[in-house]
């Protein structure tokens, strides 16, 4: 009697059930953020082609865009940017300059290095309510 | 000192579905290797409970398997490596098809490690004498040389979770040991093989592989060379 | 069962490229960020934009942007659509969205840089 | 039932098995059988090096090598085998090299070689009574030689197609009248039971290391060719000859490999004293495996050991003076191994270790072209092989030198697969009795039906246990022939042997009940062997008789199971070259 082996649980089921380690939750959010970041792109391009309509049409557009919300989601953006952006170094550094070697060293420098991008971008953006903030402590 | 073994237990003769079934063990000490509880489970309690085993040090590959959802060696493994405080959860390899509890069918894996060409070809005569390879050569391949094929690798690498035919880590690093190896004239070969949608290019540095490897094999490095290898004979 | 599908369909053409646009995306987005975001006048405003647009240099540093975020994100997509396993049709169907979403987008935003 | 033909079987897929298929030419069938996936054979444990005169880094000769061999077995070699082997050695390495095996390498980039227990030159070559000093004989790859040969022969099988049945378990061989006519196997996979038709049979099945409690050998070996030809009505030559390795990890016996030594370890006893000093005065800690192993022994009778939390004793192997590069770079593996299961860091405390289990010098009796003889007068049974660690040849006499044995399966496994090749071109098939399967048939019906009382794990460990305190490295009368009924009552009781398991898939309760068969099988002629030879010689050490005795010993012994009962005979040891001698390290 040949046996019948039992197929697998299916691709997703394993990914949730198995053991996450940096290097694996670096990848799934490098993944996340990439598929973000060209959703992003294209949203991107059409909003601008308001540019092509004149000032009445862009300005109307930037207001919803300057509100304090969107201003965060655009900090939160830049989160993604340098996440992505930080972790695809690294990437390169692991394929191209034997990074594998020091893979997670690599990965804290580099994150560590995205963190500190993300703060400084969040002081600039946000300078002035920051420095009424501020004020109004003092 | 009891610890609670949680083993997933699948018998197609009888189970629809895998089950689990926990067994508490006596423990000498956190030194006990998982196999030694395993061994216990079988001799003591469940004598139907199916794993491979043979050497019992790590160096024949026979025993991966997932132990808290990772994979390991069960002879490789002490209870100290582990959390035994609660129910340490013992389930066979994933990705691959399961014959009987801890059992998994190899044989894609072995098929994909022969896909490779894993085997020296050199074209030229043989000298009377050895061929020579300075140390430093030679010393590039160990690392390579030290697998085992106990698939615990290629079976944690999301890329062959979802794409079966990916060729996964182990076979890539056997690429590696003959297409790197001074003495071999089929690197171009073997390439060609890796060099497809199923092939290196699936591996999206996971490192997975290399926190699996019970010899502690930088895997990714390896591939990464074979990638540059690629890309250069490309351009 | 492991099936040997065909010898060098060669994807290193596309995996360097994939790192180069990378790394040229570092100092584009990143840059752009800072031009565009960190004060926001400059980035959301009608005249300060135009302003930026008519010079050649911002013309160019948009472009690059624009073409190489799309290759790189569309081809990082396509990345991950070979992952799984498709039926042919579906891979075809979905191959056939990226590149021609990416065109459209492309002439889309290109259309926008040059209107000045 | 399945029937298959082949030309060619080979049971056993470690380096003997496999270095044989790689002799059978093309347009025979051929086929190799293993009970586990080939590159898990034990082959693969090997760590410290392969034997032969190479001098590629220093001044060797296979002379040397050849009496080094003749001296460790005690005299009880066959000179004329081991001349074959120390001779044909550098060809065998070479052509290893040449297969692709990773070799360490010298700076002008030939075969690395290192010192090992019981190789040695003489200090003055052009003096015969010379001092013998250590040599660097042994080729290696870092310490996992074994390992890395075991798959360069796998991998060349791969490349010349060999044809494997993997996880194939051989239950018995299949005699038609004197002729060997093939063999019986069962599918771990389906339980199914395959009959295998062949001109000629390699047994290629290794060692019994698991007759003992504490072994250096893999949970497989079980000794199932000794079984196999033991039940066959053939003779088990030299089985009382056990070696005993002195540097197995305390508790476990995993082997900490003599490359340890070589490299520059000594053992210490609780006193910190280096007591090889006193036991090899030469060659100290790389004297021979079987005097360092009762050396330890006897230290640790003395009161000189060290008590384990388990209740056993070990000393101490220290290598923490070693560099670290020579610690990393040559002894990786089995340093790792003091860390991982013992939790001691090598490079700076002493690892706990005791002698453990490790070869089989003894076996089935051949020629030095591994065809399997069935008497003294040392008659052939066709169509049957054997080599490797299963077969005597012999070439390890009463102590086998740490190297010889990979040595030992590439050399005589070449040697095996080129007479069968030779054979089978002029021998037809040995008809096939119709029976063929019937005893195994019944045997698994029996061990799944059995509604006994006896547990397969309870009754493992009782000979284990009794093995090792009653046929280890120190032996005597009463113990032996108080095992003569130990190993009777053991044989009832497995007749009442049940399993949980009754499926038909992957039954691995199945398989270690027929495996403790395979080692109640082995245990019994070690247990005889060891009783009638009332001499101390190599790796055999009687307490009442603490001496060697070349007048009424220097012969090997044989072991027949007849009628149910084992019989002794002996045979003449073949000496050429070297008159035995007294044995001083
Ligand atoms: C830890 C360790 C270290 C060692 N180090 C060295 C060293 O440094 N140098 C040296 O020279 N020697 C060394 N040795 C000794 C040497 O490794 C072995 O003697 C040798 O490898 C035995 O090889 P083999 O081919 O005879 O058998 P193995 O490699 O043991 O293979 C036996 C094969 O037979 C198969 N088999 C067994 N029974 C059955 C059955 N019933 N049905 C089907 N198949 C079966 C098995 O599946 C396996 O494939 C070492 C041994 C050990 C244990
Ligand atoms: C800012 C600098 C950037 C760098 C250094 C970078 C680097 C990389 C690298 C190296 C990869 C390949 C990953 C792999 O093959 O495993 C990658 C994938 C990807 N990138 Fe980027 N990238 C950057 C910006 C962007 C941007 C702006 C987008 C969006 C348009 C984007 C979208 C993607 C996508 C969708 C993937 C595929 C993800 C995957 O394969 O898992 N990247 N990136
Ligand atoms: S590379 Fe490591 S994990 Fe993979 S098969 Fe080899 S030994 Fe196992
Ligand atoms: S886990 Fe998989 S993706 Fe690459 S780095 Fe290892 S093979
Ligand atoms: S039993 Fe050999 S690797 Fe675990």
């Amino acid at each position: 009697m040949a046996y019948q082996p039992k197929p697998p649980e299916g691709w997703l089921k394993t990914n949730l059930k198995y053991y996450k380690h940096s290097g694996s939750w670096a990848w799934i959010l490098h993944r996340i953020t990439g598929l973000g970041l060209t959703a992003y792109i294209f949203v991107h391009i059409y909003a601008l082609t308001s540019l092509t309509q004149g000032p009445q049409a862009f300005d109307n557009e930037m207001k919803l865009f300057t509100t304090p919300v969107f201003k965060v989601l655009e900090w939160l953006l830049f989160s993604l940017v340098l996440y992505h952006a930080f972790n695809g170094v690294r990437i390169v550094l692991v394929d191209w300059a034997s990074g594998a070697r020091n893979h997670k060293k690599i990965l804290t420098v580099v994150y560590g290095l995205g963190v500190v991008l993300f703060i400084g971008m969040g002081v600039l953006m946000f300078r002035e309510p920051l420095a009424n903030m501020f004020a109004s402590i003092r | 000192m009891k610890v609670t073994l949680r083993i997933q237990k699948y018998n197609p003769e009888k189970d629809s579905e895998p089950y689990y079934q926990e067994f508490v063990l006596e423990a000498g000490d956190e030194k006990e290797r998982i196999l030694d509880l395993l061994h216990q489970a079988k001799w003591k309690h469940d004598g139907t409970l199916t794993f491979r085993r043979s050497c019992a040090h790590g160096v024949c590959g026979s025993d991966g398997i997932r132990i808290n959802g990772r994979n390991r060696l069960a002879c490789s493994t002490l209870l100290r490596d582990v959390n035994y405080k609660k129910p340490i959860v013992i389930e066979p390899l994933p990705s691959l098809p399961i014959v009987k509890d801890l059992i998994v069918d190899m044989s894609d894996f072995y098929k994909k490690y022969e896909a490779v060409k894993p085997y020296l070809v050199n074209n030229s005569p043989p000298p009377e004498h050895e061929r020579l390879q300075s140390n430093e050569d030679a010393e590039k391949l160990f690392e390579s040389a030290k697998c085992i094929l106990c698939g615990c690798c290629t079976t944690s690498c999301p890329s062959s979770w979802s794409d079966e035919n990916y060729i996964g880590p182990a076979a890539l690093l056997k690429a590696y040991r003959f297409v790197f190896d001074t003495r071999d004239d089929a690197a171009d070969e073997r390439l060609d093989v890796i060099d497809t949608p199923d092939g290196a290019w699936r591996c999206h540095t996971i490192f997975n592989c290399v926190e699996a490897c019970p010899k502690e094999i930088n895997i990714t490095w390896h591939i990464s060379q074979l990638k540059k290898q690629l890309a250069q004979r490309e351009m | 069962m492991y099936k040997h599908t065909g010898s060098r369909g060669s994807g290193a053409p596309s995996w360097v490229l994939q790192r180069i646009t990378g790394l040229l995306l570092v100092v584009v987005v990143i840059g752009h960020y800072f031009v565009m975001h960190a004060n926001p006048a400059s980035g959301h405003t009608y005249a300060a934009v135009l302003e930026r647009m008519h010079q050649p240099f911002w013309k160019m540093f948009d472009l690059t942007f624009i073409t190489v975020g799309l290759w790189h994100g569309l081809n990082g997509t396509w990345g991950i659509f070979r992952d799984y396993k498709m039926k042919p049709a579906v891979s075809l169907t979905i191959y056939g969205i990226i590149i021609l979403s990416g065109i459209a987008f492309w002439v889309l935003g290109v259309n926008t840089i040059l209107s000045f | 039932m399945i029937t298959h033909q082949y030309d060619v079987l080979i049971v056993g897929a470690g380096g003997a098995g496999l270095r044989a298929a790689l002799e059978i030419p093309e347009g025979f069938s051929c086929a190799v059988l293993s009970k586990v996936f080939p590159t898990r054979s034990h082959t693969g444990a090997a760590q410290g090096g392969i034997g032969a005169a190479l001098g590629n880094e220093e001044e060797d000769s296979w002379e040397w090598h050849m009496f080094d061999t003749v001296k460790g077995s005690d005299y009880l070699g066959d000179q004329e085998a081991i001349e074959i082997m120390t001779k044909d050695a550098s060809r065998a390495i070479i052509e290893l090299e040449h297969m692709g095996m990773p070799f360490s390498r010298t700076p002008e980039g030939k075969i690395a070689q290192r010192r090992f227990g019981g190789h040695t030159r003489p200090e003055d070559p052009a003096d015969p009574d010379s001092k013998h000093i250590a040599v660097k004989r042994s080729c290696y790859s870092a310490d996992r030689t074994g390992h890395v040969m075991l798959h360069t022969l796998y991998e060349n099988c791969i490349k010349q197609k060999v044809h494997f049945f993997s996880e194939f378990y051989v239950t018995e061989l299949i005699m038609s009248g004197n002729a060997c006519a093939g063999i019986v196997a069962m599918d771990i996979a389906t339980s199914e039971v395959h009959v295998f038709h062949a001109k000629a049979v390699m047994l290629a099945t290794g060692g019994y290391g698991r007759v003992f409690r504490i072994t250096s050998n893999a949970h497989a070996g079980t000794g199932d060719g000794f079984s196999l030809v033991y039940n066959s009505g053939l003779p088990l030559q030299d089985m009382e000859f056990v070696q005993f390795h002195p540097t197995g990890l305390w508790k476990l016996g995993i082997l900490i490999s003599e490359a340890a030594r070589g490299e520059g370890g000594i053992l210490l006893n609780n006193k910190g004293e280096r007591f090889m000093e006193r036991y090899a005065p030469t060659v100290k800690d790389l004297a021979p495996r079987d005097m360092v192993s009762r050396a330890i022994i006897t230290e640790i009778r003395e009161g000189r050991g060290f008590k384990g939390s388990d209740g056993t004793y070990y000393v101490h192997l220290d290598v923490s003076h070693l560099s670290k590069e020579v610690i990393n770079d040559k002894l990786p593996e089995i340093t790792g191994f003091a860390r991982t299961y013992l939790g001691v860091e090598p490079t700076k405390e002493p690892i706990p270790i005791q002698p453990t289990a490790h070869y089989a010098m003894g076996g089935i009796p051949t020629t030095p072209n591994a065809e399997v003889t069935k008497d003294k007068k040392n008659t052939k049974v066709p169509g049957l092989y054997a080599a490797g660690e299963a077969a005597c040849v012999s070439v390890h006499g009463a102590n086998r030198l740490g190297t010889n044995s990979l040595l030992d399966l590439i050399v005589f496994g070449r040697r095996g697969g080129k007479a069968i090749a030779e054979f089978i071109k002029e021998a037809d098939f040995a008809p096939l009795p119709a029976d063929a399967a019937e005893r195994t048939l019944s045997r698994i019906d029996k061990i799944m039906n059995s509604k006994g009382t006896e547990k397969v794990g309870a009754l493992r460990t009782e000979l284990q246990d009794k093995m090792m305190d009653k046929v280890g490295v120190f032996r005597n009368e009463n113990d032996l022939k108080e095992m003569t009924s130990e190993i009777k009552s053991l044989y009832e009781r497995y007749q009442n042997v049940a399993i949980d398991d009754k499926g038909k898939i992957f039954n691995t309760d199945l398989i270690e009940a027929i495996e403790l068969g395979s080692l109640l099988d082995t245990a019994e002629p070690i247990i005889y062997g060891a009783l009638v030879r009332q001499e101390s010689r190599g790796a055999h050490s009687r307490e009442d008789f603490p001496n060697r005795d070349d007048k009424n010993w220097l012969k090997h012994t044989l072991v027949f199971k007849k009628d149910g009962t084992p019989k002794i005979d002996y045979k003449p040891v073949s000496i050429t070259r070297f008159q035995p001698k007294e044995r001083k390290y």
